[in-house]
């Protein structure tokens, strides 16, 4: 019971602790910011970025008008690029990485090609692909989805070639089928990696999502801090990047939680 | 026998050579209807051999690997010790926690815009963006690490009555290195596409400047030749990493 | 030597891996119903044989037979209770679930899984743990999930190697003691490989001790002992019983000399 | 007396020609100046490259100029390079063959390819737009360089393009797209497209060497204006923009404009304050180094 | 009941843990030289007593004393064998590496080192081993390794968490022996924790049995035993031992009975 409390009030302790480690990095910025040590023209006060990021969302600012809604709009395209993207990526990375996994026959034959072109930044393949796909956004879903996918594809070949050897003798001694085995050890033995795959390229996305907008001119956030940052617009720019973190930050915690539910089996 | 060695051999090269087949193809297709942006490959391995000669190739390629490089020193070096002070103290670790969570997801591309704005554009603000992207997965990988190491190596390090000296040097360091080296190895990807990209989107040096000059001045091919330099570079790079980890892990032991 | 009635028949089975002989070439039987335990010295052997017995493993000279036919690839109709318990089951499973895999295998209908299931974790004392994880269970706990699984299979043959190898004395007494009921009650032939003497002499009708290096002159089987102890067997009695400290001492002796 | 080094940079267009024959001809030397010639991919990044310090002249165009001073970068002209003129045919709406666009009226709902926003094609083909009474916000603009204009048109991701030779013309020969209209023969004459700015504070500490610098290229002017000079002048040209001869040979070289006068500025800040680009109100006069 | 000469002394010790009563409040004594074996079924209590033994966890009441003085922080003149040996030395050092740790930590010059590596891997039979790493070697071996370290610290008290667990019984017997003697030749003083009851008797001075599960009823310590069986003992003889037979009903009786 004791103990139990003092848990408690210590976890409400630490809480507190991380969260005043925040707000003196924010003050810290607050300072520098308004004080002029840093030039405004790089760094914005935190005033000035929570208006724009108002203004931008619409909601109603300081000022009490509301905004043009603009960085809605723009959070909207990034996030669904994003999502899409990852989908994509994560549905391709399993199908090819249990191919992979399970046939040695595929893993001869394409695993090198792979290889090579894993390394290839997928921000260096946009220019490639917007001259074959042309500019349009399913241009740039490809190229998302292409970066993403390795994360997943990795992990799902890894899942698969980890299956405890004492499994397959298992699934030899009940003479399972072979399908049967991709369904009941296969997959589920690559689970844990193939989320945690997922969730390296749920970040990965979000970044090729933004070097898409920056480079193939779509509208999104991407777009949006790099006009910024082009009309010397710092507090534009400074909120932008705000949303792309809070964007990472909550896609990032919504995985986790959904990893957690999955993967109950892993905790003792 | 020798025609199923032979296959064997040949097996990896089936899907690339029928990849650069289709696209040689398609791209003198392309040429042929008056494309500006598309290059058959064997054009492109003229212009490589080209830039090859000329030495602008080594320059380019210099540039990026040795910013990547810089880059990644910093971050990875900044990266461990704070992942090292975290992970040995909890205090530490719960008190950064929050601020962690909520910087880290910030995509690093996201911070050109302000890196040009800041640094110009050069050496630093391309150091200053790998940094930012190498710093976050090895300050986590790093203090995971540490905090994964076996408690029972701890316990005998008290039981031995090691100092605070030893045991970091004896037990912690030693303990977190196969990890160390998982965490380098992504960084060093990290470090390489970050660079990549900033030279693609806004910094005129290195190889993704060289890649957006030959798509801007007409010279796909030359484009294209960089495209793949720029994969085998990565390759390489890739390869060199796992190479020395296998040497580590084996001087160490943890290889049979 | 042998009829036609041998159950399982090991017929000069020697085994090869990594280069290196492993089983010099053996011979034996077993009848149907018998309990025919394995000892012998780390590493000599007795999971490569049992593996060989499965069909998990091929053998490289000779051939092992069930009920006249050669074995080369694992059967349902023998069960193979794992060493390493904590890597047989699947970890994403509860108990239930891995029980059900082997009815699943069997293509046995859902709808008579579930008092299959029961009645086997009836029978291991899992029944009010069918819904935990493998993880949530202790080692003797994992032990008798993947025991359970085997019984469900309905087996004729149980290969059973080390099962108790890494329990806390009770558990394992108390395991040894409701195997051989089993055992009894299903008339169950049973091939147990373990390092401990004292177990093999008290669940076997037989001990058949391996020796390790076989070499020209060393054959892997190294002594056949019929254990005449009646049964049921208890914990205490059965090891005050002469016969048991005869074949003890004499066990132990012969294993000491060959170990040397 | 000695000058502090000048990095100078330039992007890829011939309106910069002013500087290219100030080096070739040795203008600079001859009033000591050391300038080195940097080639700069993105026009918009100048602004940033002279605050670091990575330049100490560039070359932006009026747009970019005017919004890094409104987003609060000091920076003064030092000089100026190319002028509009309704001779120059050099750049052009670029319509998609079938699109059917012909003229201003055509673009609304339509989506038009810039080779960059914000930059100079974007805002004075907006100006166009507006002058010819239809409302820019209508059109959908996109980002798109210009070689991949071509591919864009053909491809039918875009419906036209704002481009440029030797560009254009090869769109034009490919029979990909037809020029709808040479739009820039519309607009005022003897307006910089392209101006030489510094930080105020290197021009402060440097006054001698910004004059001597507008004094080069007020000196080359002068060299480009005669017709003999032609063919000196297009191989300055070829020697800093890698192109190809036959499209050195043809392209179209805008009159200079040295000096940067109040007016001249003054109807960019009123171009880009029509199109809601600055967000303060600017003061020409304090822009221009004297 | 106690006297200052009391080597090690366990005075009310109660331990907490994650909110849970572990350790019931305990009193005993461990005289110079003595063998005590801890018993119990698993989760019961017998690591964290010895945790507490030797400091590496605090107690929650009471308090242990050795030679007089309360025990707060792990010393170097205390050994402890865990229990997962596997994880208890440096992967990336060799056996020799290993047992140089121990010397190091003592300040050992690094010239002296050499012999008394080479001294303790003999006794424990791990001499042509000294250049492999923990992941070549076999179990059993490992265990030896961890041993060694021990022995190098030259420790006056030793604690041994079920050291010879997962070993076969060869291995284990022959440990045993090697065990016993060399306590008896450097006088050492050990509490060793076991589920074997016959491990405990046979090497016992003195048998401490716990119970899992302590309340306000129930003490943690539930009985305490002599063994009186004359040293050297020796695998067969002593374990026909009539005193042995009679222990270990004794113990198997009340065991069975404190589990049911
Ligand atoms: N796949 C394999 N390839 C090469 N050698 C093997 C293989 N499997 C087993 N061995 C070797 O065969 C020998 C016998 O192994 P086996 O597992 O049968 O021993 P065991 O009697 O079961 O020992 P333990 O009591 O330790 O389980 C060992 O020396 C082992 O190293
Ligand atoms: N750090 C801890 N926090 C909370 N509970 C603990 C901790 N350490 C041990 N326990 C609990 O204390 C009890 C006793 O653990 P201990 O390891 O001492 O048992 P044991 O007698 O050594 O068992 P075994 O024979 O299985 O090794 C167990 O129920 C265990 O879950
Ligand atoms: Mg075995
Ligand atoms: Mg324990």
């Amino acid at each position: 019971m004791n103990g139990n409390d003092r848990g408690r009030v210590g976890i409400n302790m630490n809480r507190l602790g991380s969260l005043a480690m925040l707000c003196a990095l924010i003050a810290l910025w607050w300072m520098a910011s308004n004080a002029g040590w840093v030039s405004r023209v790089f760094l914005p006060t935190p005033q000035a970025t929570f208006a724009s990021l108002l203004e931008g969302l619409n909601l109603p600012g300081p000022n009490g008008n509301g905004g043009n809604g603009e960085l809605l709009a723009f959070t909207q395209a990034t996030v669904g690029r994003m999502v899409q993207g990852w989908l994509l990526a994560s549905l391709f990375g399993v199908l090819l990485g249990a191919a992979i996994g399970v046939s040695p026959t595929v893993r001869a034959w394409v695993q090198p090609t792979l290889e090579f072109i894993r390394p290839l930044p997928a921000s260096a393949l946009l220019p490639l692909a917007i001259s074959i796909f042309g500019l349009n956004p399913g241009m740039v879903l490809f190229v998302v989805a292409f970066g993403a996918m390795w994360p997943v594809l990795l992990a799902t070949v890894h899942g698969f070639a980890a299956v405890e050897p004492r499994l397959s003798e298992v699934a030899r001694c009940l003479q399972m089928s072979r399908a049967a085995f991709v369904w009941k050890m296969g997959l589920p033995n690559a689970m844990p990696d193939i989320l945690a795959g997922m969730r390296l390229a749920l970040t990965i996305a979000l970044i090729v999502a933004v070097v898409g907008e920056m480079i193939a001119s779509q509208s999104g956030l991407g777009q949006a801090i790099l006009l910024a940052a082009r009309a010397f617009r710092a507090s534009d720019l400074f909120a932008g990047i705000a949303l792309l973190g809070l964007i990472g930050f909550a896609s990032n915690a919504l995985l986790a939680f959904a990893e957690k539910r999955l993967l109950r089996w892993q905790q003792p | 026998m020798a025609e199923r060695r032979l296959l064997r051999r040949l097996r990896p090269w089936v899907f690339p050579a029928l990849l650069v087949g289709a696209f040689e193809w398609y791209a003198r297709r392309a040429a042929a209807l008056g494309s500006d942006a598309l290059a058959p490959p064997s054009a492109a391995a003229r212009a490589f051999m080209g830039a090859a000669l000329d030495g602008s190739l080594w320059q380019a390629t210099g540039f990026t690997l040795g910013t990547a490089a810089l880059g990644l020193l910093l971050g990875a070096v900044l990266g461990i010790a704070l992942g090292l002070v975290l992970g040995l103290s909890r205090r530490a670790a719960q008190l950064g926690s929050l601020s962690i969570e909520v910087l880290r997801p910030v995509p690093s591309v996201a911070l050109i815009p302000l890196a040009m704005l800041t640094f110009g554009f050069g050496v630093r603000m391309e150091l200053a963006i790998v940094a930012f992207a190498t710093f976050w997965p090895l300050l986590v990988l790093v203090q995971s690490a540490v905090q994964q190491i076996e408690p029972r190596l701890l316990e005998v390090s008290r039981v031995l009555g090691l100092s605070a000296r030893e045991r970091a040097f004896k037990i912690v360091l030693p303990a977190i290195v196969p990890r160390l080296f998982v965490a380098l190895r992504l960084g060093v990807a990290v470090a390489l596409v970050v660079a990549v990209t900033v030279e693609i989107a806004a910094n005129p040096n290195g190889m993704g400047y060289a890649m957006m000059i030959a798509q801007q001045s007409f010279d796909p091919a030359l484009m294209l030749a960089w495209l793949g330099w720029i994969g085998v570079v990565g390759f390489a790079v890739n390869a060199g990493m796992v190479l020395l980890q296998r040497l580590v892990a084996r001087r160490m032991g943890m290889l049979p | 030597m042998s009829t036609a009635a041998d159950f399982l028949r090991f017929d000069g089975v020697a085994i090869r891996l990594g280069g290196r002989e492993i089983l010099s070439p053996t011979s034996f039987d077993v009848a149907r119903g018998e309990f025919v335990c394995i000892v012998g010295p780390s590493g000599c052997g007795k999971t490569t044989l049992l593996r060989a017995a499965s069909g998990l493993v091929a053998a490289s000279a000779g051939e092992v037979r069930r009920k006249g036919v050669k074995i080369s690839e694992p059967s349902r109709e023998v069960a193979f209770v794992f060493q390493d318990y904590g890597r047989a089951l699947l970890p994403w499973r509860t108990v239930e679930g891995n029980v059900s895999l082997a009815l699943e295998a069997a293509g046995v209908p859902a709808a008579e899984r579930a008092p299959r299931i029961a009645e086997v974790l009836g029978k291991v004392g899992l029944a009010k743990h069918a819904q935990k994880f493998p993880v949530q269970l202790s080692g003797g706990m994992q032990q008798r999930a993947q025991i359970a699984r085997c019984l469900a299979q309905k087996p004729e043959l149980m290969m059973m190697d080390e099962p108790f190898g890494a329990l806390d004395a009770l558990t394992r007494q108390s395991l040894q003691d409701e195997l051989a009921r089993l055992v009894r009650d299903d008339g169950l032939t049973v091939l147990f490989v373990t390092h401990d003497l004292e177990e093999a002499i008290y669940l076997g009708d037989r001990v058949i001790a391996l020796q390790a290096n076989p070499g020209p002159g060393r054959p892997s089987l190294a002594r056949m002992i019929d254990v005449k102890i009646p049964r049921p067997r208890d914990q205490l009695t059965t090891k005050e019983h002469p016969e048991y400290l005869h074949l003890r001492r004499e066990l132990f002796a012969f294993i000491e000399q060959s170990h040397g | 007396q000695s000058n502090p080094k000048i990095v100078f940079g330039y992007t890829a267009v011939s309106d910069f020609a002013s500087v290219f024959v100030a080096a070739e001809e040795g203008y600079f030397k001859k009033r000591n100046l050391d300038v080195e010639l940097k080639f700069i991919p993105l026009n918009s990044t100048i602004p940033a490259a002279l605050q670091s310090d990575s330049l100490q002249i560039g070359g932006p165009t009026p747009s970019v100029f005017l919004q890094s001073v409104d987003g609060g970068l000091d920076l003064v002209l030092v000089a100026g390079g190319g002028l509009t003129s309704k001779t120059i045919t050099g750049f052009g709406l670029v319509a998609r063959a079938g699109s059917g666009i012909k003229g201003p009226q055509d673009c609304v709902g339509k989506k038009i390819g810039v080779p960059g926003l914000g930059a100079f094609l974007h805002v004075t083909f907006r100006a166009w737009l507006k002058e010819s009474g239809v409302d820019y916000r209508k059109v959908n603009f996109v980002e798109a360089s210009f070689p991949q204009h071509a591919d864009l048109l053909r491809g039918g991701s875009v419906d036209a393009v704002v481009s440029a030779d030797p560009f254009m013309s090869r769109i034009t020969e490919s029979g990909a797209g037809y020029v709808a209209s040479y739009y820039s023969t519309f607009l005022p004459e003897n307006n910089q497209t392209i101006v030489h700015a510094a930080k105020r504070e290197w021009v402060a500490k440097n006054p001698a060497a910004a004059r001597a610098f507008r004094e080069s290229l007020v000196e080359a002017a002068g060299f480009m204006q005669q017709p003999k000079n032609d063919a000196k002048v297009r191989a300055a040209i070829g020697k800093y923009i890698k192109l190809p001869p036959e499209v050195l040979a043809k392209i179209q070289i805008s009159p200079p404009g040295a000096t940067v006068s109040e007016k001249q500025l003054g109807y960019w800040v009123g171009l880009m304050k029509d199109q809601d680009m600055l967000k303060t109100s600017i003061d020409v006069a304090k822009l221009i180094a004297k």
